[in-house]
């Protein structure tokens, strides 16, 4: 059994590892996110096999289930822009033709197999490293382990997450909103998107499909406090329902208003702070909960944030800020809030 | 063993990212290779917490791993916004020059 | 004890005060809405400093903790007097300017830099430990640069161009000094100023810093043109306080008495007399009142150049030259104030008879020559004992310049007078009755404060003795004399008919001749400074080297990812390796 | 733990709840922004003063205490830092407003100032908070996260002016301080796996010479190098500063650059020190050495305002760099307080400098160096500014870049390292010579035709005046931040003496 477990995990970093390859130097991008959907995939295999399936599922969520989009619908944004003329920008790169790349590489080998060999050399130096390291290696599992009773909550990676290192996820869910407001800043969201309309029997099966999403979100965000899952894990199945909404281009999208937008995406840190003031108030220390409301005041948090979160990885699907933020004339389309999202 | 394993495997994802997001030109797969770059990292900060001989979990590197991917996640998807943006610019700048070039054509 | 602490603060408060109220208005100044009143101020800065020369004791010194890296502050002796006399000289320079731009437009810009070069001169005066006085040195002479090229004309501009290069330079000596003498761990930081034996370069150095400020012979070329272009009662400021600034620094970098330098004393001491020499020749050959008494003041500060010089050479000798740099400081300032309100009187259209504007020119100037019962003559009179302490051969040396230097002075004092009836006669009319009782009042002060000051007096009986009148007497005499075959022949006064051909032909061509070659040295020296000081970013080859392609290609390729990349492993492989190294020696060691 | 405690949380609380409400309440994000920054100000006035009466401080935030939970704390050198911050957020805020201000009212492109504005609070703040939270965190896995949120909001901040050139360079920061952040993050681990702590406290008793901290220190020295855009790998800094809009222009080269180079100072003076040879701060010695030589050179070469005071910034971390091989030896206080001093010293010059390259932009239309003579006469305010910060820059006395100088240089010749201290002058001759060819063409007596059609605005023009005085105030008042340095210096010396608090 061990054995095969071994040959297991010998396959699957190989694998990994080829993944890697093939997405990094195959020619076409487009088939490189396809590897790179694949890896994701193996990867939250490989998380599982280290017994972090908190991690595994973030993974297959977010890292897999909205990178790849997100890639995937940059590229075609890209590559529309550029098709539509023909004429290459230096600055844009398009993308480059294999011989183009090649011709490149040429130009430039000695530094090239310089850089190459230098890269071997790091990579080397820090594998021989990990092997000199002195073993077992030391971690904090019984300090977690000793304290998991005063934090309000049976799993552990919840309870370092929110509670012993909650000043880390605040300041993680401040790096989220940063992005959301980032991509609003940026640019507009290119919305309507490219087909004309969709058929009706996908816009069926995304009404039947909503609201079983955003049950299996909140019972994740709810479990998160027992076993797998949690508040990231839950956000990132929210904003699948949310990407499906998006692409199933229902006319009322585009016109959404801004700022309940915004109230949805500033939901999840603003409770974060109010109860970090809290905890200044009652314990008088920052983010201290007290033990015996600690449960229930962190279910609270992880909703909050859950639906923040969801919000925000939809919007960087989206791609932009709503069409009718900041601008002379709102749009006075249909508006209806969020819609399923937030029931 | 096994955490030796993925160790070696998650620093080669990382060289392996390096290597792209410096030398690959096309600005997707740069971001592409930041992405393997976190996961490499991810993967052996991952393997320190796993101990196969006793089962025991430390859940701070799981915690730091879900905190690192929601953060990757952010910077790939603001990337991945700005090179969208760029080239939109790009394309306005050339098809203004076009406008411009065709119509001093049509003044001569 | 409350007692104790007050005084502690009242003395810190005054002392604050002396630089601080200058500079407060000059800040004032720049305000839009403070102006009117700053410049109402003008003449009052002077008033806290000539306050504390008399109220405060001297050999105070007090630590200013939160000024500039902690500073100190004192009066000593010579400090007490500096400032008495500097605070005198500002005083003058700014009732003078108060009344001379009233209705100028552009008046409070002369008063900011003004009274911020007063505030940099006072605190310099003060201050007790290298940074403050450097920096205080530094705000004194860049905002001198602001009175210079007040007129804004192409030649004051050029006038200022030639100063900055010159601070500049200065301030670069200063600054590789303090540095290399903080570096050997002789002044800790804001610590005291120094006192230990210096190395040649050193000595180079410090009297290229304070050299520029008194006009020391390779530097003296800023001196004539920014006394003329400047504003007269911002060159009564130049000339009568701030020249002092120098002694100062060679006062308190060389610590008189403690130290012997002999070669440094003979380079001082060859400087000086060059400089003396210089200042009369040039002096001459000038046609306009602030030039000619720039020469004066070059050839004045060339007597202290060689006081120091002398000072340098036994400890004695060394002893003396401390106060007699004090007094001669105090009698040039004195007599310069005088002469420069004088000029500005002229300057300004006032038209006293000629008779009254001789005489009261002529006091100065004979004072500045050496005429018993003045200041003058009882310092050289010192001097002449000075000389004795160095040794024989300084001694003669000493015997022989002093009364030609005094000859010297004489003619050119009598040449700058002549310039000035000359001018007050053809000059516009203007309304003068400030100014006019200024310049009585330092006359006044010239020929008194010699007979009521004290240490000064205690020279006056030995320059009284018949045999030491007769020796500072003929110089005087016979300076006269070729003073006036001088102004006949050379027929710079109208109207007294012309020389005869040959004798001005021989005289031209001594004297041209002369300073010909000692134009030819200085010249030499300018040029030399220009390439230490500008060339480097003159040159050609590194204009070119910035203009061309080389460092804008290198830069773009600094800018590829890949070479970045290369850098990036690099550093880390490197790195790394140096640790791995280190670690592993240790634990071979250990 | 003492309610009053709780003010050591302020400067990182204040702006992240006020980015909050900016993104919300977008008609009061400029009095919300300003607020916190003057509240962060008053917090940190209070943790100064507690710091000089208790010592150093340290928050257990959540009441988890190291190695479970996160410490903050306060020490000499952060404090210094949380104090420039602070005053510069006070300053830029204001200067923000009004360039915002005179943009919205003449418009290039109808909208646009106005959604550059109210992007900018929130984003502002954001930077802000990252910025405060470098500062006073107390672990090294939190300190990336904030480096995280700074590189983000940078970008972010970059991108903000919506120009192509813009565009590309802030593309270009975000994948290197993805780079950075991701080698700092390698080593984060490394040392994890070495010591199985996160604590700075923890990680400073515990340092010595292993393998594991090795790879850790090289991969995150590397990372920060080129987040702090050190001289072989500073390309994408100019760009990226030059073509931003002025308050964030201001912003990255005054701040940001400040925040990574502070940790890299901390690792290599504070935490990691015993693992590090001589020959490693002579290496840095030398790339700062390279960086200001070659960012000089490149700084004469520039035609434009604004990229040459982007290369002096490169020019000018080189001196922060080249500290640490005199610290190393001179073995004293004074060369790492001097560093403190050249960060804090030009953090202030340069924010000035870029808020007046901004306001003689938005008056006259462009910042070709070339074209811009007689300024002076139509911003006279602005010109002096600038004319101030060059001072410190050059490191003429009274400013702090002066006693930085001095400093080091006194270090040097001290240790007999005369190659650092001809760098050093040299350094200064380069500065000279950029700052004087752009005050000379200031200065200049105006030609006839007017350079400046557009009236004048003194939100523009006197925090940049502010911030130059107290660059040079700063060298005036050094006494105070020295006795900063020295009482965290004291001690931790007994810290370490004594075997712990």
């Amino acid at each position: 059994m061990k054995m095969l477990l071994t040959g297991f995990d010998l396959l699957l970093a190989l694998t990994l590892l080829w993944l890697a390859w093939q997405l990094l130097r195959s020619t076409d991008i487009f088939k490189a996110i396809i590897f790179f959907i694949c890896f994701g995939l193996l990867m939250s295999l490989a998380w599982v096999r280290m017994h972090a399936p908190d991690v595994a599922l973030a993974e297959a969520a977010i890292g897999t289930g909205l990178t790849g989009p997100l890639f995937l619908a940059a590229l075609r944004r890209i590559e529309r822009k550029a098709g539509k003329n023909m004429m290459s920008e230096p600055a844009g790169n398009g993308e480059e033709t294999g011989s183009r790349w090649k011709a490149r590489n040429r130009e430039m080998s000695p530094l090239l197999w310089t850089v190459t060999a230098l890269t071997c050399c790091l990579a080397g130096l820090l594998i021989w490293t990990v092997l000199i390291i002195p073993r077992p290696l030391p971690g904090l599992a019984d300090q977690v382990a000793g304290s998991l009773a005063e934090s309000g909550v049976n799993n552990p990676v919840t309870a370092v997450l929110l509670n012993f290192r909650g000043y880390d996820t605040l300041l993680e869910v401040m790096v989220l909103l940063l992005g959301a407001i980032t991509v609003w800043s940026i640019t507009h969201a290119p919305f309507p998107p490219r087909v004309p309309d969709t058929s009706p029997v996908q816009k069926a099966a995304v009404r039947l499909l909503l609201p079983l999403i955003c049950l299996i979100g909140g019972y994740l965000v709810w479990q998160g406090a027992y076993q797998t899952g949690g508040a990231f894990q839950g956000g990132a199945v929210l904003s699948a329902a949310l990407v499906l909404l998006l692409i199933s281009d229902f006319l009322w999208l585009p016109g959404m208003r801004s700022l309940p937008l915004r109230l949805g995406l500033t939901l999840g840190p603003l409770v974060f702070v109010l109860l970090a003031g809290f905890g200044i108030l009652v314990e008088k220390t920052l983010l201290r909960l007290p033990v015996e409301y600690a449960g229930p005041l962190l279910l609270f948090l992880e909703a909050a944030c859950g639906l923040s979160i969801g919000l925000t990885l939809a919007a960087f699907f989206a791609g932009g800020r709503p069409a009718s933020d900041l601008r002379e004339t709102p749009y006075s389309g249909e508006a209806k809030g969020k819609g399923p999202a937030e029931s | 063993m096994t955490t030796i394993l993925y160790s070696v495997t998650g620093l080669l994802l990382f060289v392996f990212g390096l290597f792209a997001l410096i030398v690959c030109p096309h600005p997707l797969r740069k971001i592409l290779g930041g992405n393997v770059m976190s996961a490499g990292i991810f993967l052996f900060l991952v393997a320190a917490s796993y101990r196969a001989d006793t089962g025991e979990i430390d859940a701070v590197p799981q915690a730091m791993v879900l905190t690192g991917i929601v953060v990757s996640v952010c910077i790939t998807a603001v990337a991945l916004v700005l090179s969208t943006r760029l080239q939109q610019a790009a394309d306005q700048g050339a098809r203004r020059r076009r406008k411009r070039r065709r119509e001093e054509d049509a003044g001569e | 004890m409350f007692l104790q602490t007050l005084q502690n603060f009242m003395n810190e408060a005054g002392l604050s005060l002396v630089a601080g109220v200058p500079l407060l208005l000059a800040a004032g100044c720049w305000a839009r809405c403070l102006r009117k009143w700053s410049f109402r101020l003008l003449p009052l800065a002077a008033l806290p400093a000539l306050l504390a020369v008399l109220l405060v004791s001297p050999g105070l010194e007090i630590q200013v903790k939160w000024f500039f890296m902690g500073g100190t502050m004192g009066i000593d002796a010579s400090a007490r007097i500096f400032l008495g006399v500097s605070a005198c000289a500002w005083l003058f320079a700014a009732l003078a300017a108060g009344e001379k731009f009233r209705d100028d437009p552009h008046r409070h810009r002369f008063a900011g830099y003004f009274l911020a070069s007063m505030g940099g001169n006072f605190g310099l005066i003060l201050a007790r430990d290298i940074l403050d006085f450097y920096l205080f040195f530094a705000l004194m002479s860049f905002s001198a640069y602001g009175l210079i090229i007040h007129n804004r004309t192409a030649a004051a501009a050029k006038a200022g161009r030639v100063y900055l290069v010159l601070v500049f330079l200065s301030e670069l000596a200063m600054f590789t000094a303090l540095v290399l003498l903080s570096a050997r761990g002789e002044v800790p930081l804001a610590g005291a100023i120094p006192g230990a034996d210096l190395s040649p370069l050193l000595i180079i150095l410090l009297f290229m810093a304070f050299g520029v400020k008194v006009g020391a012979l390779p530097f003296q070329s800023w001196m004539a043109l920014s006394y003329q272009q400047a504003p007269v009662p911002g060159a009564t400021a130049l000339a009568g306080a701030m020249v002092n600034a120098g002694i100062i620094g060679w006062l308190r970098f060389f610590p008189f008495g403690h130290v012997v330098l002999p070669g440094g004393g003979v380079f001082f001491i060859v400087m000086g007399a060059a400089a003396a020499l210089y200042g009369v020749f040039f002096g001459l050959y000038q046609d306009k009142p602030g030039r000619v008494l720039a020469s004066s003041s070059i050839s004045q500060m060339g007597l202290v150049t060689l006081i120091a010089g002398y000072g340098l050479l036994s400890e004695d000798a060394g002893m003396s030259a401390l106060p007699l740099m004090t007094l001669f400081a105090v009698h040039h300032s004195l007599a310069k104030t005088s002469l420069f309100l004088g000029y500005d009187l002229v300057d300004r259209g006032g038209r006293p008879a000629d008779a009254i504007l001789a005489a009261g020119l002529l006091v100065p100037c004979l004072s500045l020559a050496g005429l018993p019962l003045t200041s003058g003559a009882m310092i050289k009179g010192a001097l002449k004992e000075l000389a004795h302490l160095g040794g024989d051969a300084w001694y003669v040396f000493g015997a022989v310049f002093l009364p030609l230097s005094s000859v010297g002075t004489t003619i050119l004092m009598l040449h700058c007078i002549g310039l000035l009836r000359k001018r007050s006669r053809a000059g516009p009319r203007g309304k003068t009755t400030v100014i006019a009782w200024l310049w009585v009042l330092s006359i006044a002060g010239v020929v008194l404060v010699p007979w009521m000051w004290q240490p000064l007096r205690e020279m006056a009986g030995y320059s009284l003795r018949a045999r030491t009148v007769v020796q500072s007497l003929w110089p005087v005499g016979l300076g006269a004399v070729l003073a006036w075959l001088w102004l006949n022949a050379g027929g710079r006064l109208p109207g007294r008919g012309r020389p005869s051909a040959d004798f001005d032909d021989l005289v031209r061509w001594v004297h041209v001749r002369f300073l010909y070659m000692l134009t030819l040295v200085t010249d030499f020296l300018d040029r030399l400074r220009d390439k230490i000081v500008r060339e480097p970013f003159r040159q050609r080859g590194f204009r070119r080297f910035i203009r061309s392609r080389g460092p804008a290609r290198l830069e773009r390729m600094l800018g590829r990812w890949p070479v970045v990349f290369l850098f990036y492993l690099l550093l880390s492989v490197v790195l790394f390796m140096m640790m791995l190294t280190a670690a592993y020696q240790k634990s071979e060691v250990g | 733990m003492a309610f009053a405690d709780s003010w050591i949380v302020v400067p990182v609380f204040a702006p992240l709840t006020a980015a909050l409400l900016a993104f919300l309440v977008r008609r009061a994000s400029f009095f919300i922004s300003l607020a916190a920054a003057c509240l962060s100000l008053l917090a940190v006035a209070v943790l100064v003063n507690r710091f000089l009466v208790n010592g150093p401080a340290a928050y257990a935030v959540g009441g988890w205490d190291p190695p479970l939970g996160i410490c903050l704390r306060t020490d000499g050198p952060a404090l210094i830092m949380l104090v420039l911050t602070a005053v510069a957020g006070v300053g830029i805020s204001l200067y923000a407003k009004g360039y915002f201000t005179l943009r919205i009212e003449r418009p290039s492109r109808v909208g646009r100032p106005e959604r550059q504005e109210r992007f900018f609070w929130p984003l502002w703040m954001l930077q802000l908070t990252g910025l405060n939270g470098l500062y006073l965190s107390g672990d090294i896995f939190n300190l990336y996260v904030t480096l995280e949120v700074i590189g983000v909001s940078a970008a972010a901040l970059a991108a903000l002016s919506g120009k192509s050139a813009s565009l590309i360079a802030a593309l270009r920061y975000l994948l290197v301080s993805l780079l950075g952040s991701m080698s700092y993050l390698l080593g984060v681990v490394f040392v994890y796996k070495t010591y199985g702590v996160l604590d700075l406290g923890l990680l400073q008793a515990a340092a010595a010479p292993a393998p594991g901290v090795i790879a850790a220190m090289a991969l995150m020295s590397v990372g920060l190098l080129l987040k702090t855009a050190i001289f072989p790998m500073h390309f994408w800094l100019p760009p990226a500063h030059a073509n931003a809009l002025a308050p964030v222009s201001a912003i990255l080269s005054g701040l940001v650059v400040k925040g990574s180079f502070f940790l890299l100072f901390r690792l290599w003076f504070d935490i990691f020190s015993p693992v590090l040879p001589a020959a490693a701060f002579n290496l840095m010695g030398s790339l700062g050495a390279g960086a200001i030589i070659w960012g000089g050179v490149q700084v004469l070469r520039q035609q434009r305002l604004k990229l040459l005071i982007a290369y002096s910034t490169v020019s000018q971390l080189g001196y922060l760099v080249i500290a640490f091989p005199l610290a190393f030896a001179g073995g004293s206080s004074q060369a790492w307080s001097a560093v403190l001093f050249m960060a804090s010293g030009h953090a202030c010059a340069k924010i000035a400098m870029f808020m007046s390259a901004g306001t003689i932009m938005l008056h006259a239309g462009h910042d070709r160096i070339r074209d811009l003579a007689g300024i002076r006469a139509y911003l006279p305010v602005t010109a002096f500014a600038y004319a101030a910060a060059g001072v410190n820059l050059i490191g003429l006395p009274p400013s702090g870049g002066f006693i930085a100088k001095w400093m080091l240089l006194i270090t040097a010749l001290a240790g007999h390292q005369w190659l650092w201290a001809v760098v050093l002058l040299a350094g200064s001759f380069l500065a000279t010579a950029y700052v004087f060819r752009v005050v000379a063409q200031l200065f200049v007596i105006p030609p006839d035709k007017p350079v400046i059609t557009r009236r004048r605005a003194g939100l523009l023009e006197w925090p940049a005046l502010i911030m130059a005085l107290l660059s040079l105030l700063l060298g005036l008042m050094a006494p105070y931040p020295l006795r900063l340095l020295e009482a965290g210096q004291i001690v931790r010396t007994a810290m370490t003496m004594g075997g712990g608090p």
